[in-house]
């Protein structure tokens, strides 16, 4: 098992290396460089000084020295500087990594709030009422962009029905840290997660319902009637149990699929996170942060793939570890 | 033999196909005493191992049908509900079945599976139950228990899974055990140690067995009394040794002929025609009239039953006194069609 | 001239393990065995699964690689060949496969199917070659009205002879029969039989038969080869085997058949816990220190024994 | 299928030709009421909006009009004018035409790239396959939208052919996977391996033995891709990293309602061209998943 999880970790290290390599060249071709913001600030500066500048900060230097530099930066926790902003991007990044990590918990948590027990019904009883609305349910849910209804779920419970903010991520006037700026924080977070999450149930349903439907036909599951056990036993220990434990390894996935959908609910909820920022910082030109961005974007999907390889190697022992 | 241990009364069992049902098993009455191996042979499709879901409830119950009887310790099986079979299953009726891998639960321990049938039917404590697994498994071979207790089913071979497999079905003393094609998917060598097994098994326990099989060795080797089944009803039943020299019914003659065995000539005997299936099943007269197509239509009663042609050996359709095997079978040109 | 001999063929597969997934060891899935098949003779290659008979027969038709060895083909060491030259030999030796179901496309016309060899092999006008097929289709037995039907439509023997009505256009010399009818039931099983038994007196045609059943082996062979771990451990015409088997392994394999005969089943099963005692007692005297079996050796004419 | 014809002047009437597996397919779903009506449907809106939009010249979607500045539907302009007093409607269809062409374009050089990869992947194994997953596989675990994004920003003289080479860049890698897995199992089928034993070389087994046993699979996922494909173009639109500017497209109608009065008060800018991406989304899934159901039931014949 370790054994497995250390080769996996290693498989990492070159995909993560690549990715630095990709983004960093990108970086090189994009316009700007850690100059641009004090040129913004100081405008008076002559092409000289900024000349000595450059060299001295060894922008001048072949790009490989630089990215040696720059992933070595990195590693130290240095990010850098927004060019446009002229601030540390660890600044600009602190608030908005915890806003977005809360509301990826959140729909997380929605997704699967919804999904286990919606697939296990739908599996469970196929071909009834349920079932079909279920179904339905996951038709539309594949169908839609997440996008077209995050904006119609917008304009029905925001601004139609005002049960819920348009925007923001807490009520600017509640102080911080008090029992009301949690709730305000809940209250804002509640219509883009669930928003979110409706979108974010297909694969755990269908998973669900087909593996449950698959699974009491199985020999196995006869085996267990045979026994003389229960039928809701059969159901919970064996046919339950068995599909419900793959999904469990959908987690990384989910997370992947969930930070890239991020971007679009982020921006339709105006809810101020890392999404936000990257489309504002490319709008703005601001490419010393897009990279960043990128970069850790890119980190947490291999960790995330990562993870879901890791549980299901340990979920089902047919899975070999060498 | 002993008292008559489970009664099957005309029992008919139907699968939904579309709107319909159609019988898979159709009027099949039969005694298995206790202490006694019956085999059920036949080709697939003639409904034995719909006979054997039947008898365990194992079928699936909106599209199936069950009709007739099955009395099992004086109790009607057919008529009980889930709770009370339960009471039944893995107790009194243990059940084997043919592949041993999807047979068990990949994601469980060994250990845990036999356990659950010792959890459904007794009130025992953890230290007892796995010593009493650890036994189990000690009896039906496995060479190093404690450790196969541990392990899940793909890390054991294949004859080593049948092996779990019929722990778990004699975990709680079974009066009656059904062993569905039990050697099938297992390699001759492999095959011959489970039949030992099992018959060393059945000298301990004195269990009744319904051994269903397509295998004419198999049954050789293990039953005391045969059923041959075809399209879903017994065409020929009798104790193993009538049935063997004395097979009379055309269906067991040309299932005998079609095997290769040391003695035969070049060609085998070769039944014309296919199986037909569920739907395309013949539901009057005599169902293999029209795979002995050379023997007259007079020759078949009209209604055929099961009648004793000789000391508990059953017949059924009177064809069988005028069957005989055609002269020069041209059989490559049965079934231009 | 040898008709077709298989000489020290080895099949190796890598097995890769440790922390960086290098080859550790190797499944040494076939190693080292010679047969020789004889014109118009029908040699039964047997033993229980994974014991490399399958993987034999694929690597004399060119489906596995042979890791070394030679498979000789009329004078001709058809592994040294590249796939060019390979591809004249491709019509001499055929295959017929196991499965009826897999082994027919499920998107092709049967005259498709049929015609497949026909197109790579002969130039044919479409006239032509449909009157092939229909011929072929009359050959085994199916009707030729049948020829735009999909493969679902057949039953499994059917299936199984339309296999073998493929394997036959291009008039092939040897056929590899990899169990044919372990997935018929009996009855068919019978008419696939009768029908190879059939077809190889009419074409000359010899057999490589690859089966687990040593009942339908004894039936259908002239000679018989049995594996066990890669390696044949006895040789020898079908008499030799069944009724003077020297290998322990060989007692074991046909004292595990069942017996037909209820009444000496007693009698089968005692000889069934000699052969097995027998098994564990005198190992050492058929396996090597390592457990490897030792090489054959004839003691006949026609009877080879692996022992020391 | 290559089966011959059959002139059927002399005796060959009498053949028995079974209906081939797409007639099976399209049978059964002629027999899925509401797919049908999907069908009918999205081809009716396809052939409007492509029929329609010849009709309008460039300048009728660029005209601003500022008298008319967020003027509400009138029986001049059906669904009302955006900010610059442009024609919604108008604006509406040349959107749709867009986002339709490029989605199907989308489609068949992802579908191009990624079947071809697969299948050689697939079929061939070892090192082919060892390379062509990893590349998969890396791409995979990239951050696309975002990548997309930057990529979008980035290039000079940015028009809608780069824009479709990005997207395509990016997204064959799923369908690539798919027909891999799908090959490989298709490969260890008996029926290839008679293949190569009749002397069928390499090449042929895979296009013409393998491929059929692909096709449904292939349709299937090319329907849903194509929804997913005009997801995504819109998204990015309304991004603002879709279509360059002057180009319409149905994401950039909805991203007026970015603004918060337009989103409340000015329905009629933003609102048709969100329904209309959910229709035609519910009607290609719809289709897609009758063929899949279709095709499902055609495997079980077969």
């Amino acid at each position: 098992m370790l054994k497995f999880i250390v080769r996996r970790l290693l498989i990492m290290i070159p995909q993560l290396l690549l990715l630095s390599i990709i983004i960093f060249l990108l970086a090189k071709a994009m316009p700007g460089d850690a100059l641009t913001g004090q040129m913004v600030a100081n405008p008076n500066l002559d092409p000289e000084t900024m000349e000595e500048l450059r060299e001295k900060l060894g922008l001048n230097d072949p790009w490989h020295e630089q990215y040696i530099r720059w992933i070595g930066n990195l590693l130290q926790g240095d990010f850098g500087i927004s060019y446009v902003h002229n601030v540390k991007i660890s600044d600009l990044l602190g608030n908005r990594m915890a806003n977005t990590f809360l509301l990826g918990l959140l729909t997380l948590i929605f997704a699967y709030l919804i999904a286990i027990p919606l697939g296990i019904i739908a599996g469970r009883y196929p071909d009834s009422w349920m079932d079909k609305l279920i179904v339905g349910y996951n038709f539309v849910s594949y169908a839609i962009p997440l996008f077209v209804f995050a904006l119609l779920m917008l304009f029905l419970f925001g601004y139609t029905l005002n049960w819920f903010p348009t925007g923001g991520s807490v009520d600017v006037q509640v102080e911080r840290g008090t029992w009301d700026w949690y709730l305000s924080k809940l209250h804002h977070l509640i219509l883009p997660s669930i928003s979110a999450a409706l979108l974010s149930t297909v694969g755990t349903i269908q998973y669900l319902r087909s593996e449950i439907i698959d699974t009491k036909l199985k020999d196995f599951v006869k085996t267990a009637k045979a026994k003389g056990t229960p039928e809701r036993k059969v159901y919970t220990r064996h046919i339950f149990r068995n599909s419900l434990l793959p999904v469990a390894a959908f987690l990384g996935y989910d997370i992947v699929f969930i930070l890239g959908g991020s971007i679009f609910i982020e921006q339709i909820f105006n809810y101020p996170g890392l999404g936000q920022l990257f489309v504002s910082s490319i709008s703005q030109r601001d490419f010393s942060v897009v990279n960043i961005l990128v970069m850790l974007f890119g980190f947490l999907s291999i960790l995330g793939t990562l993870l879901s390889d890791i549980i299901l190697s340990i979920v089902d022992p047919r899975i070999r570890i060498d | 033999m002993g008292k008559p241990l489970l009664q099957i009364n005309n029992l008919k069992t139907s699968f939904r196909i579309g709107d319909e049902f159609y019988a898979a098993v159709d009027d099949v009455s039969l005694t298995v005493n206790e202490n006694e191996v019956v085999a059920i042979v036949g080709e697939s499709g003639c409904g034995k191992s719909a006979l054997a879901l039947s008898i365990m409830g194992l079928h699936h119950e909106l599209n199936t049908k069950l009709e007739g009887e099955i009395l099992f310790q004086n109790k009607n099986l057919l008529s009980l509900s889930t709770n009370e079979l339960n009471n039944i299953r893995g107790k009194d009726m243990g059940m084997i079945f043919q592949d041993p891998l999807t047979a068990l639960n990949p994601l469980m321990r060994i250990g845990d599976q036999i356990e659950e049938t010792m959890k459904n039917h007794y009130n025992l404590s953890k230290e007892e139950m796995k010593k009493r697994t650890l036994e189990l498994l000690n009896k039906v071979g496995i060479p190093n228990p404690e450790r196969t207790y541990m392990q899940y089913p793909h890390e054991l071979s294949g004859g080593m899974r049948q092996r779990v497999v019929i722990a778990i079905a004699i975990a709680c003393e079974p009066k009656l055990l059904i062993a569905d094609e039990p050697t099938t998917a297992l390699d001759v060598t492999i095959q011959a140690q489970i039949l030992d097994l099992m018959r060393e098994l059945q000298n301990q326990m004195k269990t009744g067995i319904i051994l269903i099989t397509h295998d004419l060795g198999v049954v050789a080797e293990m039953a005391d009394r045969v059923a041959v089944m075809y399209a879903g009803e017994i065409v020929e039943i009798a104790d193993v040794f009538t049935l063997f020299n004395n097979p009379l019914h055309p269906y067991t003659r040309s299932l005998f002929n079609s095997v290769p065995s040391a003695a035969d000539g070049d060609r085998l005997h070769v039944i014309q025609g296919i199986v037909p299936s569920l739907k395309k099943l013949p539901r009057t007269g005599c169902r293999f009239s029209e795979r002995i197509p050379w023997i007259k239509k007079e020759a078949h009663e009209e209604n055929p039953k099961l009648r004793e042609v000789e000391k508990n050996h059953w017949v059924r359709c009177t064809c069988y006194q005028h069957f005989d095997f055609p002269k020069d079978a041209e059989d490559l040109h049965y079934d231009i069609s | 001239m040898t008709f077709l001999r298989v000489e020290n063929l080895k099949v190796y597969y890598p097995v890769r393990g440790g922390f960086f997934r290098r080859v550790i060891d190797h499944v040494k899935a076939v190693d080292d065995i010679t047969l020789d098949l004889q014109p118009g003779e029908t040699y039964g290659l047997v033993g229980e699964s994974g014991c490399g008979k399958t993987t034999t027969g694929r690597t004399i038709i060119g489906l596995n690689k042979a890791t070394a060895g030679k498979i000789i083909f009329n004078d001709i060491d058809l592994t040294r060949l590249k796939r060019r030259q390979f591809h004249k030999y491709r019509k001499d030796i055929q295959m017929i496969f196991q499965d009826p179901y897999s082994s027919l496309n499920p998107k092709k016309r049967v005259i498709d199917i049929i015609a497949e060899p026909i197109r790579n092999f002969e130039k044919l006008s479409p006239k032509e070659e449909r009157r092939k097929v229909q011929d072929l289709m009359e050959k085994v037995g199916l009707s030729p009205d049948s020829i735009f039907k999909y493969p679902h439509e057949f039953s499994g023997g059917q299936r199984q002879r339309i296999g073998i009505a493929r394997a036959l256009t291009v008039n092939p010399k040897i056929i590899i029969a990899d169990e044919p009818v372990s997935a018929l039931d009996v009855s068919v099983q019978a008419q696939v039989l009768n029908f190879m038994k059939d077809i190889q007196k009419e074409y000359n045609l010899t057999y490589l038969f690859i089966s687990h059943d040593l009942g339908i082996v004894r039936h259908m062979s002239d000679r018989i080869g049995i594996m066990y771990k890669g390696r044949l451990v006895e040789e020898g015409t079908k008499e030799n085997i069944f009724n003077q088997p020297k290998h322990i392994y060989t007692k074991r394999l046909l004292a595990a058949i069942p017996d037909v005969n209820p009444e000496k089943r007693d009698e089968h099963l005692l000889m069934r816990k000699e052969v097995n005692e027998e098994f564990e007692r005198n190992y050492e005297k058929y396996f090597d220190a390592e457990g490897k079996i030792f090489d054959l050796k004839k003691i006949s004419d026609t009877h080879s024994v692996a022992l020391p | 299928m290559a089966a011959p014809a059959v002139n059927g002047n002399d005796k060959e009437i009498k053949f028995e030709k079974s209906p081939s597996g797409w007639s099976i397919i399209f049978r059964e779903l002629m027999k899925d009421k509401l797919a049908l009506f999907s069908l009918i449907l999205f081809f009716a809106i396809v052939i409007y909006v492509f029929v329609y939009s010849m009709n309008i010249g460039p300048d009728q979607i660029d005209r601003i009009d500022l008298k008319n500045k967020y003027s509400p539907p009138n029986s001049i302009h059906w669904l009302g004018t955006d900010y610059g007093g442009r024609d919604v409607f108008n604006q509406l269809i040349v959107g749709a035409r867009n986002s339709l062409t490029i989605a199907i374009a989308i489609t068949l050089i992802t579908s191009a790239i990624g079947i071809t990869l697969g299948l050689i992947a697939g079929y061939f194994g070892g090192l082919v396959d060892n390379i062509i997953m990893r590349i998969i596989d890396f791409i995979l675990t990239l951050p696309t939208l975002m990548i997309i994004i930057v990529f979008v920003t980035l290039v000079p003289k940015f028009n809608v052919l780069n824009f479709i080479l990005i997207m395509s860049a990016f997204y064959w890698v799923g369908k690539a996977r798919l027909i891999r897995s799908k090959t490989l199992a298709e490969r260890e089928l008996e029926y290839v391996a008679a293949s190569k034993t009749l002397g069928t070389p390499n090449r042929k087994i895979m296009l013409f033995q393998v491929l059929p046993n692909l096709s449904s699979i292939i349709i299937v996922n090319m329907t849903l891709n194509l929804a997913g494909n005009i997801g995504i173009e819109t998204g990015l639109s309304y991004l603002g990293f879709g279509l360059p500017e002057g180009t319409p497209s149905l994401g950039t109608l909805i991203s007026y309602s970015r603004n918060p009065v337009v989103m409340e008060e000015k329905i009629w800018v933003w609102l048709p061209a969100a329904l209309l991406i959910l229709v035609m989304m519910l009607c290609i899934n719809f289709v897609g998943q009758a063929l899949k159901r279709a095709a499902d039931a055609r495997q079980r014949l077969g």
